[in-house]
Order: C-alpha cells, then sequence, then structure tokens
C-alpha cells in the first residue's frame, strides 16, 4: 500500500519554481530518504506533504486519502519533525508535551511521558523550562513527541540534524520501530552514513529530477550532489 | 489591420511592440478628441450662458437681461420690516454697491450679513434696485466645472497605462512562448 | 468535547507562559502608564475640560496598549513555529481562535483594570461610584477590540513589517468600538442615567457578535491557507 | 486549464465593454456639460456631480466585487481569482480616491469646508484606509498562497466592518453636530437625471471593463514572473 503518492507536484514561490512535476512514492512500513543540494526543493516536497503548503500543481495522496481534499483527515496520521522545535519557552519539557499532545485529544499519563522522555535520554530535564534546552535537546523532545503519538506517516526534515552520536543512534531506533511499526518514513538528509542503517530506499533531488539510487550505491557514490 | 501589421514586423520584438504602441496612439487620439471637443464645447456655453457678474460690472453694463450677481451682504444694510415686506439689503463688491430687494422665502438661512451669495433677477435703473427673484447657495466657481474634466484625465492615464502593459505583456509572452502555463501558475 | 478542549488548552498555555514571565502585561501596563503621562502634559487640565476629554484619553491610552498587547499576542506562535504545528494539526482551527481570544480578552482587562485606578488618582476623577458600569463598558469594547486583534494579530504575524502593518490594519476597522467606548464613558463620567448611554452599550454587542462570529469563521483561512 | 479559459473569455468580451463604456460616458459627458441647465439652487457646481457620485457608486462596486472575489477564492483557491482581486481592489482604491477628492471640491462650496465628519465620507475614508492596507499587506507577503489568503480575509473583515461604521458614525454625527450641514444635496431635475443615469451606467461598465483589463494585466505578469523564474531554475538568469 502506497503510503505516501506524489503525482507531478510543482510548487513556485513568488518568482522562484522550486519544483516542477516531482512524482514519489513510498509505501507503508517503507524509509525513504530523500538526498539533494541545497535549495533542491526537499523541505518544500516534504511540507507539501505534511499539509503546510499546497502544491501550485499535482496532486499527492498520504495513506489513500487525498491531500488536497481530505486535509483533516490526512492531519490525522502524520506528523513532521521540521526545523521548528515547537516550543513555548516559558513552559516545561513535561509542559510542552502535555500541551502538544492534549491538542490533539489525548492525555497520556505521567508515566507515558516518563518513558518517552526517558527514551530518548532527557528524563533528567522534564521540569525545565524549554527555554535552556539546547538544540539537540529539542530535537529529542520532537522525537518523545513522535514516540507518543505514533503517527502512521512520519517526516523528518533534517532528522540527524544537531544531534550528537548517541542521539543520531536513537534516532535510527526510533525511525526502525516505527518502519517495523507498519509506518512510513520520508525523511531529507544530508548524512549518508546514519542513513544508510535504516533507508529503504534513497531518492536523490536535483533540478526537480528525482532519481532513485540503491543503499549500496549511496554509500559508495563520490558525491552526491 | 492588425495581421498586416504584425507580418510586417514579426522580426524583432521591439518591432512587434513598436507596431502595437502606434495602434493604441490611434485609438487613444480618437478617444482624446471626441473627450476634448465636448470639454471644448462645454467650456463655451459656460462662457456664453453663465455669467455671475459683481456690482460694479452691474453698474458699468446696466443689463436689460436676468443675470447672476454675486457680492457680499454689507453690515447694516439687511432689514425686513414684517413678514409680508420683502427682505432688502446692500451687495457690495470690487467697490461696487447696489440695493437689493429679494421677495419670497429665505432658503436655510442664506441671507445673512456679510455673507458672500448669488442672487437672480433683474436690474431696474429707474428705482436703481436690483430685483431678485432667487437666491442660489454658491456662486458658480469654474473651478468646478473644469475639475469635472479633470478628475476624468487620471482616469485616462490611468486605463491608458494598463492597456498599454497589457498589449506588451501579449507579444512578451507570445515571444517567450509561455502563453500555456501550468495549471494553477 | 474536544472543540472546548482546544480552547482550554490553548487558554492554560497562553495564561500559564504569561503568568511565568510577565512580558505582554508589564510591557502593555508600563506603556499605557506613559501615555497617561504625556497626556496629562500634552493638554492644560482644569476639572472643566477634563471631563471632557476624559472619555477619549482613557480610550486613546487602552487602544495603544492594545496595539502593544495584541500584536505581540501571537509571537510566541511563531518564535519556535508553533504556527506550523497547529497547521498540521487535525483540529478545528476556530478554537485556537476562541483560546487566543480568551487570553487576551483576559490580558486587556487586567490591564484596564488596573489602569482605572491610576486614572481616578493623576486626573482627580469620581468615578469610583460607578466602577460597575465602567467595567461592563470596558470589557464589551475589550472584546471587540480582542476579537479583531487577535484576528489581525494572527494576520500579521507571519509578514514583514508587522509592527506597522498591525496598527495600519486594526485601527481604521476598529472605528466603531472608539466611538461606542467613547461615547459611553463619556456618559460615565458625567454621571448620566444608564439609559441614555445603554445605546452605545448595545451598539458594542452587537459588534462583538459580528466580530467574534467572522473572525471564527474566517481564522481557519490564516493557518490553512 | 481554469485561468487559461477564462483570460481568453475575457479577451474575447472585453472590447465590447470598453465600447459600450466609451460610448455612455460621452453621451453622458455631453449632457452634463454642454445641454443641461445649472441646477437651481447650486448652480454649476451641481455638474461636478455628474462625476463624483459614479466614482462614488463605483467604488462600492468595485470593493462590493473584491467582497464576492475575496470569498470565490477562498472557496475555490483559484490563482486567476486572486488576481481579480487584486486587480478589483486596485480599482477600488482608484475610484474611492476619486470620490473622495470630487466630493471634497463640491463640499468646499456647497458646505463651505474641504471635509466633513459625515458617516458617508467617513465610510469612505475607512475604506480608502483599508484598502491602503490591503495593498501594502500583499507587498509585505512572498508566498502566493498566503498573500491570497491572507488578502482575501481582510478584504472581507473591511466589508463586514463598512456598515458598522457607517451607522455608528451616523449615531455619533446625530449626538454631537445636529444640522451644521444642509442634507439639501441634488434636487433631481429631469435634464439632470439624463447624465446622471448616462455617467452612472458608463462608469460601472468602464469598471467592469478596467478590470478585465486589469485582471489580464496581473495575470500575465505573474506568468512572466513563473517563466523568470523557471529560467533562474535552469541557470539561464
Amino acid at each position: 500500500m502506497n503510503a505516501i503518492l506524489g503525482t507531478s507536484l510543482s510548487k513556485s514561490f513568488q518568482h522562484y519554481q522550486v519544483l516542477k512535476e516531482v512524482s514519489i512514492s513510498v509505501q507503508a512500513g517503507e524509509c525513504y530518504a530523500l538526498f539533494g543540494p541545497n535549495g533542491a526543493g526537499k523541505t518544500t516536497l516534504l511540507r507539501i506533504f505534511a499539509t503546510l503548503h499546497r502544491p501550485s500543481s499535482g496532486s499527492f495522496e498520504i495513506m489513500g486519502m487525498d491531500g488536497k481534499r481530505d486535509r483533516v483527515k490526512v492531519r490525522d496520521v502524520i506528523y513532521l519533525i521540521g526545523h521548528g522545535s515547537y516550543l513555548y519557552d516559558d513552559l516545561s519539557v513535561k509542559e510542552n508535551i502535555q500541551f502538544a499532545i492534549g491538542i490533539r485529544g489525548w492525555n497520556p499519563t505521567e508515566a507515558e511521558i516518563k518513558k518517552a522522555l526517558d527514551q530518548v535520554g532527557i528524563g533528567r530535564f522534564a521540569r525545565l523550562r524549554s527555554r535552556y534546552l539546547s538544540a539537540g535537546m529539542k530535537k529529542r523532545l520532537s522525537i518523545a513527541k513522535a514516540l507518543l503519538i505514533r503517527p502512521k506517516v512520519l517526516f523528518l526534515d533534517e532528522g540527524y540534524a544537531s544531534l550528537d552520536e548517541r542521539g543520531v543512534g536513537m534516532m535510527n531506533e526510533c525511525i526502525r520501530s516505527f518502519t517495523q511499526a507498519g509506518s512510513a518514513v520520508l525523511m531529507t538528509t544530508h548524512d549518508r552514513g546514519p542513513t544508510a542503517d535504516v533507508a529503504h530506499r534513497v531518492g536523490v533531488l536535483n533540478r526537480s529530477v528525482l532519481t532513485e539510487i540503491s543503499v549500496k550505491d549511496m554509500v559508495t557514490a563520490d558525491a552526491l550532489f | 489591420m492588425r495581421d498586416n501589421c504584425e507580418e510586417k514586423a514579426r522580426n524583432t520584438l521591439e518591432s512587434r511592440q513598436g507596431c502595437l504602441v502606434k495602434r493604441f496612439y490611434l485609438r487613444w487620439m480618437i478617444l482624446m478628441t471626441i473627450f476634448g471637443s465636448i470639454s471644448i464645447l462645454g467650456a463655451v456655453r459656460y462662457f456664453q450662458e453663465v455669467r455671475t457678474i459683481s456690482p460694479k460690472t452691474l453698474l458699468s453694463i446696466q443689463p436689460k437681461e436676468t443675470v447672476r450677481l454675486m457680492g457680499m451682504i454689507d453690515a447694516g444694510s439687511f432689514m425686513k420690516a414684517t413678514e409680508n415686506e420683502p427682505f432688502r439689503f446692500d451687495l457690495s463688491g470690487e467697490g461696487g454697491k447696489v440695493a437689493v430687494t429679494y421677495t419670497g422665502e429665505d432658503p436655510d438661512g442664506l441671507l445673512r450679513e456679510l455673507k458672500t451669495i448669488v442672487v437672480i433677477g433683474n436690474w431696474e435703473s429707474g428705482d436703481g434696485e436690483f430685483q431678485a427673484k432667487e437666491i442660489a447657495l454658491v456662486p458658480n466657481y469654474g473651478f468646478i466645472t473644469s475639475a469635472y474634466i479633470f478628475s476624468l484625465v487620471p482616469l485616462a492615464f490611468f486605463l491608458f497605462y494598463m492597456e498599454r502593459r497589457v498589449a506588451l505583456l501579449y507579444v512578451m509572452i507570445k515571444d517567450e512562448k509561455v502563453y500555456q502555463p501550468e495549471t494553477g501558475q | 468535547m474536544h472543540f472546548f478542549r482546544v480552547i482550554r488548552w490553548i487558554a492554560w498555555k497562553d495564561l500559564l507562559s504569561e503568568y511565568r514571565n510577565r512580558e505582554n502585561i508589564s510591557s502593555m501596563f508600563f506603556f499605557a502608564l506613559n501615555v497617561i503621562l504625556i497626556f496629562s502634559f500634552s493638554f492644560s487640565l482644569d476639572s472643566e475640560t477634563i471631563k471632557e476629554i476624559m472619555p477619549g484619553i482613557i480610550w486613546v491610552a487602552f487602544g495603544f496598549t492594545a496595539i502593544i498587547g495584541l500584536g505581540k499576542s501571537f509571537l510566541i506562535e511563531v518564535n519556535n513555529d508553533c504556527m506550523e504545528y497547529f497547521q498540521t494539526l487535525p483540529i478545528p482551527k476556530g478554537a485556537i481562535y476562541l483560546g487566543k481570544f480568551l487570553g487576551n480578552l483576559l490580558f486587556m482587562l487586567t490591564v484596564e483594570i488596573v489602569l482605572f485606578p491610576l486614572f481616578v488618582l493623576f486626573f482627580n476623577l469620581d468615578m469610583i461610584d460607578q466602577f460597575l458600569q465602567l467595567l461592563l463598558i470596558s470589557t464589551v469594547a475589550t472584546i471587540g477590540l480582542s476579537a479583531l486583534g487577535t484576528l489581525f494579530s494572527a494576520l500579521t504575524v507571519q509578514i514583514r513589517a508587522r509592527e506597522v502593518m498591525f496598527p495600519i490594519l486594526l485601527l481604521p476597522l476598529s472605528v466603531p468600538i472608539f466611538i461606542g467606548a467613547v461615547e459611553a464613558t463619556r456618559g460615565v463620567l458625567n454621571a448620566d442615567a444608564f439609559s441614555l448611554y445603554s445605546h452605545w452599550i448595545e451598539l458594542l454587542v452587537v459588534f462583538d457578535v459580528i466580530f467574534v462570529i467572522v473572525s471564527f469563521w474566517i481564522f481557519e483561512f490564516i493557518l490553512d491557507y | 486549464m481554469v485561468a487559461t479559459r477564462f483570460i481568453g473569455w475575457l479577451r474575447k468580451y472585453e472590447k465590447w465593454f470598453g465600447l459600450t463604456a466609451t460610448v455612455l460616458i460621452s453621451a453622458g459627458l455631453y449632457t452634463g456639460l454642454v445641454t443641461s441647465s445649472p441646477d437651481y439652487y447650486q448652480g454649476e457646481v451641481v455638474r461636478i456631480m455628474y462625476v463624483h457620485v459614479p466614482f462614488a457608486q463605483t467604488a462600492m462596486l468595485a470593493y462590493s466585487t473584491l467582497f464576492l472575489c475575496s470569498i470565490w477564492y477562498l472557496w475555490k483557491k483559484e490563482a486567476v481569482v486572486d488576481n481579480a482581486c487584486h486587480a478589483a481592489a486596485g480599482l477600488s482604491l482608484f475610484f474611492t480616491a476619486g470620490g473622495l477628492i470630487t466630493g471634497s471640491i463640491w463640499g468646499k462650496p456647497t458646505w463651505n469646508a474641504w471635509w466633513v465628519w459625515d458617516p458617508r465620507l467617513t465610510s469612505f475614508a475607512i475604506m480608502f484606509l483599508t484598502l491602503v492596507g490591503y495593498l501594502m499587506l500583499r507587498t509585505f507577503l512572498d508566498d502566493k498562497e498566503k498573500k491570497a489568503t491572507f488578502s482575501a480575509i481582510l478584504a472581507i473583515i473591511g466589508f463586514v466592518d463598512l456598515p458598522i461604521i457607517h451607522f455608528s458614525v451616523e449615531w455619533w454625527r446625530s449626538l454631537h453636530q445636529p444640522l451644521s450641514v444642509s442634507n439639501r444635496g441634488v434636487s433631481i431635475a429631469p435634464d439632470m437625471l439624463v447624465p446622471f443615469t448616462l455617467m452612472s451606467i458608463g462608469v460601472g461598465i468602464l469598471f467592469s471593463y478596467m478590470l478585465m483589463v486589469r485582471t489580464q494585466m496581473l495575470y500575465l505578469e505573474h506568468l512572466l514572473e513563473a517563466k523568470q523564474g523557471r529560467l533562474l531554475n535552469e541557470g539561464q538568469l
């Protein structure tokens, strides 16, 4: 089953056409890694799937639901870990999680929150205001939220950015747990090493052309972009 | 005409634009001629028919026909003894002074001392009085009438610029072959 | 009801953040204090003229306070891209609006209630007897002001030059609120009978109802363009 | 392809609108300036009303068009509708400014003031400010969808607000300035009615024509921009 299906998606911002007729499909239980030079439109593609941008033309489906018409239903199954941390500086880590999950209509118990925070290694900071968190810790917090929400489709924008080595390992563990549970993961990345551990398929997006290469080629290729 | 013109100037973008601009100037010149002649006609009528004169001019030309007279009501000259008697006041302007009688109602309290008004009526040189039949709210400011025409000028400029731009854009679009765009652009 | 839970979560988050840093309320309060100070020097105030211009002074001060406070109310949402998070949520967007609106209303009312005694103090007014009427007027007017202000804050916070655009959009459209509020306040300060100025309060109520409904409906599009 | 068809339709029919507007306006100008007699009360001054009233009516028509187009945009999210919104806003601003200026010129001899806080004038001034805000908002936004949606929202809110403003200023004025302004504006004589009607309908149709032209202009400009963007993308520019 196609978890993500994009058909000839185009997107332009004012003068600049970022994407032109890009098609992509990701199966459920699969991790798809997107490589590409800066400004190739990887993030834009991700944000279109996350219903943050409307495509200028083309259509897409998430879990078989039309991305333009059934936006509310689509939003029920997706989660995006993007550049923003989605945190409120003056709330503590725990309160932030309570708010982010609670607003979706589900109140996790203290124990569940504790477990998720421990899993990403920031259980000690549960009572700290998120103003004082470092970028890596904020990223881990986002992963903890994803673990609690357990979306059917997870989008990772620069998944490994600002994470330390242990954090990268933890991220991979998380991705693997998602794919094993049948969720689809679409990520943009620049780190070949850690990506090779989890990615099932790899695509290179360059000048609106998406070329798929095998994971092995990805590791050994001289220069991807 | 269009095809002919475009065939002649198929070669360069500039000449095709020039061709379009020429057609525009033609159309707009016709329009301008129409509106220009209408405004000239209006101006001619204005200067023929409507004259608002000052008391000094009135005394010097001694007109027989109905005229419009503009001046300021002198202080202390305004009187109306009883209900049925006419209003009497002196109207002065440009150094002349004329006595005015007006029978009728005072519309909206227009008649006040030291106020500039316009009276319409006949000059009776026999008894030396101006018999006013009507009182007008305002004088015929010429600038108001010209404002009529001048308010249309920016409209014409606006439209002219817009039409010219569209025509040039169509040429450019054709040149760049982007007329069939992506659906939602 | 999920709808009311969302409202509650948003308002809870706003109030908690505000309680922790007191950024918004204190800046609003001291700004209004400065406005009062400037006004007291700009007019020669004897007891007759005070009655004439006082309603205007009060509502100009509150209006500026609203610009400072409401303009910043969505800043907390864009700082860490929380607007993006809201956009990708499967929740009714109008509920987010109502939550923010509720929070803003409470902040504005708090500031106004604190300011009224200061007006009494600085301008030697005797309006203590009619405090209830004043409270009613300022509540009704503030509802309208924060209904419009919350909407325009959400609209302008995502664009360049937001500090300029917010008052430019808000002030012309809130003219009826200022007219109604100033006239009703004048009635109070003249110690008129309530029935003499109650029609202004009715006007304000009509305005509130229209604007809360329209903003509630239209807010959907701000988050989901 | 909706956009292309729509633009083609505009291009096909615009000249009829332009022609009708030209005929009506020149007839209106001729009757208004040359053949009709001056008003009993206001004399020649009344002639500015033949321009002022159609301008004001058309400004309202333009704002209503903007309002309807904005709702249409929010409903269908069609990019060419946004171009029509943008065009209607620019034209509405133009006619509002024209109406305010000619009204001011008329007000000086009639009311002896360039400006009074009359409900109608106030609503128009606020409409003017809203439209300026609308166009400013558009320049400050980059994302096309965001720009279209946000400005549509502003247009709708502003349109809903206008009756309330009119009503509240009316109340406010009846309290503060009773009868300082004579409302005896235009007493319409039969030979004044002809130029009046001609100009009203003529300027209204002229507005439709201008809207068609301007929508095309904005649409084509966006097409060219997209083209340039594509060249930029391919490294040719």
